[in-house]
């Protein structure tokens, strides 16, 4: 049973105050694509066996979308940050760096 | 015999007396037993019978660990089985019944003993039952089913009602024993918010049974003394009858608190399920004491010899007159000394270890108890009860020295902590050779959100079986618990616990060491499921190697004990048939819960009327009261249709849809989804959210749109209404308003975050009301308010006034083809409204209609319906709506995935409509036969019925469909397969069956 | 091997079951393989069988990191059925079913096939409509199924609450044929018939890198050394991600957890297996006497078998509803596995872009009753390069956007 | 205009916390930058209360603020004058990105009032209900069972819950049953 801090509202919202949405920081593509893109777009996913970045809602309270750096094997959040997020923040990535030396997910560390 | 003692029993009070059945039979106990401190207070040994071999159960525990004394309790709406005799409180007029035996307890044809087991090792069926065939479904299976499954089935609804709590705290203490109050007082003096729960009724856990001094006081009055200053304290909460069920991520846990087991019937919930917050977690669940395996030692009489000393103690009942003590430690000299000191005769204590002295030992020997020292039990003697032991050399293979005639047995075999709440989530264990028991690893221990530990363990839960270490240790893990929480821990002298010092444990796995196949056979490790140390040996044998496979060949530790009693035991057997060391093995996983929670417990408030949310619109009362025939939709309730006297259904639906068409008809409409989008970038935002252009739709105008998902299926339509040049209203399904506005907040706060739009979802804030029908215009007149005239308010065109008095939004647009407003009110206003349309719409033959009439006229006119013409995998294209498909837009929400090979394909099913020959009606769900199979022998298909029904308008059926290249096969004649093996004729024809040129909904 | 039967139990019981022989046998890795499948679980298992019972090839590895019949298979509900609305699945499934009547004869091995029929609830008029069109699809696949009524249902299941309030029971998809097995049985069965075979099933051999040459597989290297094979099946569930990476490509794949649970032993009260999707949950009852059930998945990835308990709320409070006489049963254990879901919750079972390097996967909550068939199609395409079983689950479906979506009938999928 | 209807008309019930619907409240919803001055100019000017920050709610009577999300305010006030209101916001925020809309009516208020006010919610939200957590002046959006929810406390004693109007009377069965006697739980 998960608690993430929602950056919007400050809460510490328990799982099921929230809502998954998915990988985040996706790259959208849209018409002009090619099929791989678009596959990969749609349907390929880092599924990593430890750090993931991933896309909550405050589904049950402020309704807003944030980011959670969430450890798949051992549950461990790193931080959370809002979804109007281009790229994983520094510090995050220090944060993780910091527990887990020699991280990586897909191109970061 | 077992009898209750005359002096003695510290819970029990003797003058409350409090009367009970077991199995029919009338009994007495007092206020303070237990169910089985009562029946072994009426000398009922044997409680039940054995899950595999039916062979006869006596109490072996005092606690949660008691694998045998299952019970049926209570009756009726209050009836229950697997109840656990040695948890149960006794309560007057508490009722009860042995389980898993036919025809008695006494007499059980379903027993088969010595001989016959032998044919049944573990895994047997797995070799057998195998031929014939048929056999497994008719023969075997069902006599296996009937001689398993224990306890009876209720037959009655629960009675009782069921509560959740929600509770944060910083430090959560699980277990009442002196470290969990030591622990609660460290964590409390700090100024933590702590939660104390203890699963028995009363507070101290052993110690006082074990005669434990604390400052030099008996431990009573430490306890006493702790519980006052707990309860003085603010910060703190203690709870008794509350179990520490499970340990789960992030510091949740759940306690399972038995508010009214004991006095069923009163007006409290009987159980409430905690769900705790905890920062910290400290797991004090002491230890359990372990059987020793020798032939016979599952006879009932043979007990753990702490229970003894807890029936002694605590109720003031005496497991037998002549008790022998069985260990390979000093701690059962305890129960030696104490039974001696009640009167009772300790015919010997025999024990395994080559010598043994400590104080304890030599106080035995000084009580003048014969202490047999590299003894072991051979055999126990005895059926229904013990009647002796066989002594041997524990070195030996089992010749048996001496008999002694006895009516109970007490073992030890050492204790191992309870660490199934530590390892719930995650938390390692460690091999402590010494005390030959696994303990937590507090190297290893659960982490949580923060990935630091979070649970700690104290106590004999941590392996510190002294009551001096074990107060020590309950005082250390509160002060670490509130440090690692950044809040000082305040001094505080521990206080000192002293008990006679122990000598050095001996492990022994089996009794005698070298028994051979034929004892072995006979010594059980887990009594219930009846797996004793010959069936790990098998096991191990035949390469069920992994321990996993050990306990799932033999079912080991899979009863309702959950192995409590025989993990460890197992273990060890099977460590040394493998040759390997017991911790290479290591343990099976710890699952939640710690012992079984009722399911109602679990599903708490959400039951009979709370069990789901039923939405209900604002005229939802009249619809009930008009005799409404309702139809869940989503969580809503809206009417299928309104029968009126002798009426079925399906006449209703005809009538009302009759009546729509010829005269009036009223339509509860508010369920649809109403969402507000606002902002100078509104239009953009549908224009990607829509397939059709929404961004030149002119205020005042309404437009129909499909949404798609990015994959690029049809998700949601409706009409989109604009309200002015920044503002529009867009309708979408019933049920899908949540869902679309989610997916809209999804797209602007994750993808277009910097266009400036904001969405609001409106659906409550108005009740809807269709008029539909030729006299529609009449009966809006006829109210007045506003100018609903062709002129003022074309078809596809809102305005905004007054209706009846009451502010109102009116729509025109159809979802039925006939002449038809939305009326949109406040929905404070909803009713009053509908009751006036109803009234005034008397003189035009108004009548409601339902969603059936809905869909039949919707599917006269060709309109398709999300969830029927559309199943998550069909696009617009599909669908004969390239008209909302805009072809100037660059990109929409689903354009790319529609362009992908699949997609494009002329061969894919397309939306036609569908004319049986015979007017008859086609099923639901028909498939449309093509030539032919496939490569895996299926009958290949053309196409498919997405919506079917008999049309009251062309008093005939029609049919929409997908059919593949449908639209350019009109007119050609195609066969539907039916569920009795025929199949019907059907015609290809255009979608739309009535009134095609639309001039009914246009006047 | 000897064969077990009645007699041979006897026999062994004269003298007391010391004579029995190990069920698998336990060698070492040799240098090469023809053919090497990753992970002994079921659908593992199954393949490495049929690729030996059905072509000749015996000269096969199958490597598990841990103890074979660990995962999945000794994880789930145990639910066998075939009553699916695509083709493709109903093909595979059924295949499946149909072995699984026979398959305590094929491998000598009881894994307590039970027939005892499979029923899905229909509680709205939409999810009615859902079950009738797959009845209508399942007559012309050769499943057989039929939409029965609300009083048949009761009949089958008169513990069952048919009346509401909240979901009437409608009537439901009935599959006479479909029941349950034991789930290890199954595993230990292959294990023990592949063992037979001259098959090397080996434990403790975990995989930690793929081999390549000239864009063909060559092997992998193993925490027991390297080994040589010419074609690789890799067959992992909710890992499938992390071998994929090895081999160099990605999967439409999320791994989350999934729960189930069982309650107490109690005398036979329900015969059939039940499925009510509006409220979902399932439930069963084992010979043992405990219902076994199973609910949702959680909606975020999780390696850790720990699932959220709220998803067991909401299961128990379904059946609640469904079955009211439960409220006073408890709780023995609750469980979770960790299962592979792909983007159109249908499996994998593919070639992928590393030559003679072939995936089975994203079997979801469905895997267990698949395993016969799945490892009977997957080992036509290991052997063939093409399977008619196999064909429709291929990789190449999501660029396409040819997806086999069976959520659009049955709600979910189990 | 008839007599604008509450979801329940007013039901109520007694345990060992007292429940009750409440009669129509005017709501509106305003959405905008909260930092910016004609924002909170339009929501003070119709509320008459102070602006509120993070999770405040600030409530006089049947006037109030929420603070509802980062670009979100409920402005509450006596249900009758909401036409009004929303038109003053509306042309107060005339130019300015932002959406002001009436939902008086897509919610219906309860009050939970009594020593035991604490407990009955803490049986149904995942919340940390404790006087130190939890006081005058916070509002906290939940999830109440299987609703949405919020909640604020209009006294030492007393809160206040909106929920959206179709699942009133399931929200109205949950408090009552939470609120029945016996179940007490004496944590607070």
């Amino acid at each position: 049973m998960l608690i993430l801090h929602c950056p919007h509202c400050g809460v510490d919202a328990e799982e099921t105050e929230l809502a998954p949405g998915g990988e985040a920081h996706l790259k959208r593509f849209g018409p002009g694509s090619s099929d791989a893109e678009f596959e990969s777009y749609l349907f390929h996913r880092e599924n990593p066996r430890g750090v993931h970045f991933e896309r909550w809602r405050h589904a049950f309270g402020c309704g807003k979308w944030f980011i959670a750096a969430r450890a798949t094997d051992t549950l461990e959040v790193f931080g959370t940050y809002r979804a109007q997020t281009a790229a994983p923040p520094q510090d995050i990535r220090d944060a993780i760096t910091a527990k887990r030396p020699g991280w990586a997910w897909r191109d970061l560390a | 015999m077992s009898t209750r003692l005359q002096t003695g029993g510290r819970l029990i009070d003797r003058n409350a007396r409090r009367g009970f059945t077991f199995n029919g039979r009338r009994l007495e106990g007092v206020a303070g037993d237990t169910l089985a401190s009562a029946l072994l207070a009426n000398d009922q040994m044997l409680v039940g019978r054995s899950f595999k071999y039916h062979r006869p159960r006596g109490f072996v525990a005092a606690g949660a660990e008691e694998p045998n004394g299952l019970v049926n309790l209570g009756t009726g709406g209050r009836f229950e089985p697997n109840q656990r005799a040695t948890t149960t409180e006794l309560f007057d007029g508490l009722a009860c019944a042995s389980q898993n035996h036919w025809p008695s307890l006494d007499f059980d044809i379903g027993a088969v003993n010595g001989p016959l087991a032998r044919f049944l090792p573990a895994g047997f069926y797995y070799k057998t039952f195998i031929q014939p065939r048929p056999f497994w479904k008719h023969v075997y299976e069902p006599f296996i089913r009937q001689s398993a499954g224990l306890g009876q089935v209720p037959a009655e609804r629960d009675a009782d009602r069921y509560e959740h709590f929600y509770a944060f705290v910083d430090v959560l203490v699980i277990g009442g024993g002196i470290a969990g109050l030591q622990a609660a007082l460290a964590a409390g003096r700090a100024g933590a918010r702590v939660l104390l729960i203890e699963q028995t009724a009363h507070w101290g856990g052993r110690a006082p049974v074990d005669g434990v001094t604390i400052d030099g006081h008996p431990a009573e009055a430490w306890i006493a003394r702790a519980l006052k200053a707990l309860e003085g304290m603010e910060n703190v909460t203690l709870r008794t009858r509350c179990m520490g069920a499970g340990v789960y991520d992030h510091g949740y846990a759940l306690g399972y608190e038995r508010v009214a087991d004991h006095s069923p019937g009163d007006t409290r919930p009987r159980h409430r399920l905690w769900k705790i917050r905890a920062a910290r977690i400290i797991t004090a669940t002491g230890a359990i004491e372990r059987p020793l395996s020798f032939a016979g030692n599952d006879i009932p009489g043979v007990m753990l010899a702490s229970a003894v000393r807890d029936y002694v103690a605590n109720w003031a009942v005496s497991p037998g007159d002549r008790t022998v003590v069985v260990t390979n430690n000093d701690d059962a000299y305890r129960t030696a000394l104490m039974l001696r000191e009640a009167g009772l005769v300790v015919p010997a204590i025999i024990d395994a270890r080559p010598t043994a002295s400590g104080p304890l030992v030599r106080a035995a020997r000084e009580a003048g108890i014969r202490v047999e020292t590299g003894r072991g039990i051979a055999r126990v003697k005895g059926a229904k009860r013990v009647t002796g032991v066989a002594l041997c050399a524990q070195a030996g293979e089992g010749a048996v020295l001496e008999e002694i005639p006895c009516d109970a047995v007490a073992m030890s075999g050492g204790w191992s902590p309870v660490v199934h709440l530590w390892s719930h989530c995650g938390g390692k264990l460690t091999w402590d050779a010494g005390q030959a028991h696994f303990r937590p690893d507090p190297e290893r221990a659960p982490t949580s959100h923060d990935g630091a530990p979070f649970v700690i363990a104290a106590g004999s839960a941590n392996g510190y079986l002294l009551a001096g270490e074990a107060l020590a240790d309950g005082d250390a893990a509160g002060k670490s618990a509130v440090r690692s929480l950044g809040m000082a821990a305040k001094g505080g002298a521990v206080p000192k616990a002293e008990a006679e010092a122990e000598g050095p444990m001996t492990p022994v796995w089996m009794m005698p060491q070298g028994a051979g196949a034929e004892l072995r056979m006979k010594m059980w490790l887990d009594y219930q499921n009846d797996v004793k140390v010959s069936d790990v040996q098998l096991a191990a044998r035949e390469g069920y190697e992994s321990v996993e496979h050990t306990k799932r060949y033999t079912t080991l530790g899979m009863a309702t004990d959950q192995g409590k009693l025989s993990n460890i035991n197992g273990l060890a057997v099977l460590s040394q048939s493998l040759g390997a060391d017991i911790p290479q093995v290591g343990t099976t996983t710890f699952r939640p819960p710690y012992t079984p929670i009722s399911f109602g417990a679990i599903a708490g408030e959400a039951r009979g009327d709370t069990f789901q949310p039923l939405r209900r619109t604002p005229m939802h009362r009249w619809h009930e009261e008009n005799g409404a025939d309702w139809e869940p939709v989503g969580q809503w309730r809206r009417p299928y249709c309104y029968p009126r006297d002798g009426e079925s259904r399906e006449d209703a639906v005809g009538r009302e849809v009759k009546n729509t068409r010829q005269n009036l008809g009223l339509l509860d409409a508010s369920t649809l989804g109403k969402i507000l989008v606002k902002g100078p970038d509104a239009g953009r935002f549908l224009d990607m959210l829509y397939t059709n252009m929404m961004s030149n739709l002119k205020p005042g105008k309404c437009r129909y749109g499909l949404m798609c998902n990015e994959n690029g299926f049809l998700m949601d339509d409706g009409v989109v209404a604009r309200i002015d040049e920044e503002t529009f209203l867009c309708h979408t399904t019933s049920g899908g308003a949540e869902h679309i506005h989610a997916h809209m907040e999804d797209w602007l706060q994750c993808e277009w975050w910097d266009w400036r739009v904001y969405t609001a979802n409106l659906t409550e804030q108005f009740a809807q009301i269709a008029v539909v029908g030729p006299h529609a215009r009449d009966l809006l007149e006829k109210l007045g308010g506003m100018d609903v005239g062709a002129g003022a308010l074309p078809f596809m065109a809102w305005s905004e006034g007054e209706i009846a008095g009451v502010r109102a939004r009116v729509y025109r647009i159809s979802f039925s083809g006939e002449l038809s407003y939305e009326i949109a009110v406040p929905a404070s206003q909803g009713l009053a409204l509908w009751e006036k349309l109803v009234s005034a719409g008397e003189e035009f033959g108004l009548m409601p209609y339902g969603t059936e009439a809905l869909h039949v006229m919707r599917a006269e006119k060709g309109f398709i319906m999300i969830g029927d013409e559309t199943d998550g995998t069909v696009i617009p294209q599909d669908l004969g709506l390239h008209w909302a498909i805009s072809k100037k837009k660059d990109d929409y929400i689903g354009k790319r995935a529609q362009q992908r090979a699949h997609m494009v394909d002329p061969e894919r099913w397309q939306l036609v409509g569908l004319e049986t020959l015979g007017g008859g009606v086609l099923p639901e769900g028909a498939y449309a036969l093509a030539p032919d199979q496939n490569a895996n022998g299926q009958r290949n298909t053309q196409g498919r019925v997405t919506s079917t029904y008999y049309s009251p308008t062309l008093e005939r059926g029609i049919a929409l469909g997908l059919v593949r290249r449908g639209p350019e096969r009109m007119g050609e004649i195609i066969e539907f397969a039916t569920l009795d093996g025929t199949t019907m004729s059907a015609k290809i024809v255009d979608p739309v069956f009535y009134d095609k040129d639309g001039e009914k909904q246009n006047v | 091997m000897r064969r077990y039967s009645v007699f041979a139990v006897a026999r062994e019981a004269a003298r007391y079951h010391t004579g029995w022989e190990r069920a698998w046998a336990s060698p070492e890795p040799k240098k090469r393989y023809d053919v090497i499948i990753i992970g002994a679980g079921g659908h593992g298992l199954a393949t490495a069988y049929y690729l030996g019972k059905n072509f000749g090839i015996t000269n096969v590895a199958v490597l598990e990191k841990g103890w074979l019949g660990g995962g999945n298979t000794g994880r789930n509900t145990t639910i066998i059925r075939s009553n699916y609305l695509q083709d493709p699945s109903a093909a595979i499934y059924e295949k499946a079913r149909s072995l699984y009547e026979t398959l305590s004869q094929d491998l000598n091995y009881n894994v307590m096939f039970s027939p005892r029929g499979v029923m899905m609830l229909a509680q709205t008029e939409h999810e009615r409509r859902g079950y009738e069109r797959t009845a209508h699809a399942n007559a012309l696949q050769g499943v057989e199924t039929s939409f029965i009524s609300p009083d048949r249902v009761k009949q089958l299941v008169p513990i069952i609450n048919i009346s509401g309030p909240r979901y009437p029971v409608l009537g439901a998809l009935w599959q006479p044929r479909g029941g349950t097995a034991r789930h290890d049985a199954v595993a230990w069965g292959y294990a023990r018939a592949c063992s037979a075979m001259g098959i090397d099933v080996i434990q403790q051999c975990e995989v930690t890198g793929i081999r390549q040459k000239g864009g063909k597989v060559a092997g992998v290297t193993t925490s027991r050394g390297d080994i040589a094979c010419d074609k690789l099946g890799i067959v992992v569930a909710g890992h499938s991600g992390v071998l994929a990476q090895m081999a160099g490509f990605r999967l439409p794949i999320e791994s989350v957890a999934l729960q189930a649970l069982v309650s107490e032993p109690i005398k036979p009260c329900i015969d059939v297996v039940v499925m009510a999707n509006t409220v979902h949950g399932y439930m069963s009852q084992s010979d043992k006497g405990e219902l076994v059930i199973g609910g949702g998945a959680d909606g975020y990835n999780n390696y850790t078998q720990r699932g959220s308990f709220h998803h067991v709320e909401e299961t128990v409070r379904a059946l609640i509803e469904t079955f009211p006489i439960i409220s006073r049963l408890k709780m023995l254990r609750q469980w979770g596995g960790i299962v592979d879901m792909t983007g159109d919750r249908s499996p994998i079972l593919s070639k992928t872009p590393l030559e003679n390097c072939f995936i089975n996967c994203g079997w979801g909550t469905g895997g267990f009753k698949a395993i016969p068939g799945s490892g009977w199609g997957f080992a036509e395409l290991m052997a063939r390069g093409a399977s008619p079983l196999t064909e429709a689950f291929g990789l190449d479906r999501f660029r396409e956007g040819r997806f086999i979506d069976e959520s659009v009938a049955a709600g979910v999928a189990h | 205009m008839s007599e604008p209807v509450s979801a329940l008309d007013g039901a109520a019930c007694e345990g060992f916390a007292r429940v009750a619907e409440q009669g129509p409240r005017g709501m509106i919803t305003l959405r905008g930058d909260l930092a910016s001055v004609a924002v909170k100019n339009a929501a003070t000017g119709v509320a008459g209360v102070d602006f509120p920050g993070q999770r405040e709610c600030h409530v006089v009577g049947e006037r109030g603020l929420a603070w509802m999300s980062p670009d979100e305010l409920m402005v509450m006030l006596p249900h009758a004058e909401v036409p009004a209101a929303v038109a003053t916001m509306t042309g107060a925020l005339s130019g300015e990105h932002s959406l002001v809309a009436d939902v008086s009516d897509a919610r219906a208020l309860f009050r939970i009032e009594g020593p035991g006010a604490r407990e009955v919610l803490a049986k149904l939200a995942p919340v940390d209900l404790s006087p130190a957590a939890f006081a005058p002046g916070m509002i906290r959006r939940t999830r109440l069972a299987q609703v949405p929810a919020a909640f604020w406390m209009a006294g030492a004693e007393t809160f206040e819950l909106v929920c959206f109007r179709s699942v009133a009377q399931y929200v109205f069965d949950l408090l009552k049953g939470a609120a029945a006697p016996g179940g007490e739980v004496g944590y607070f």
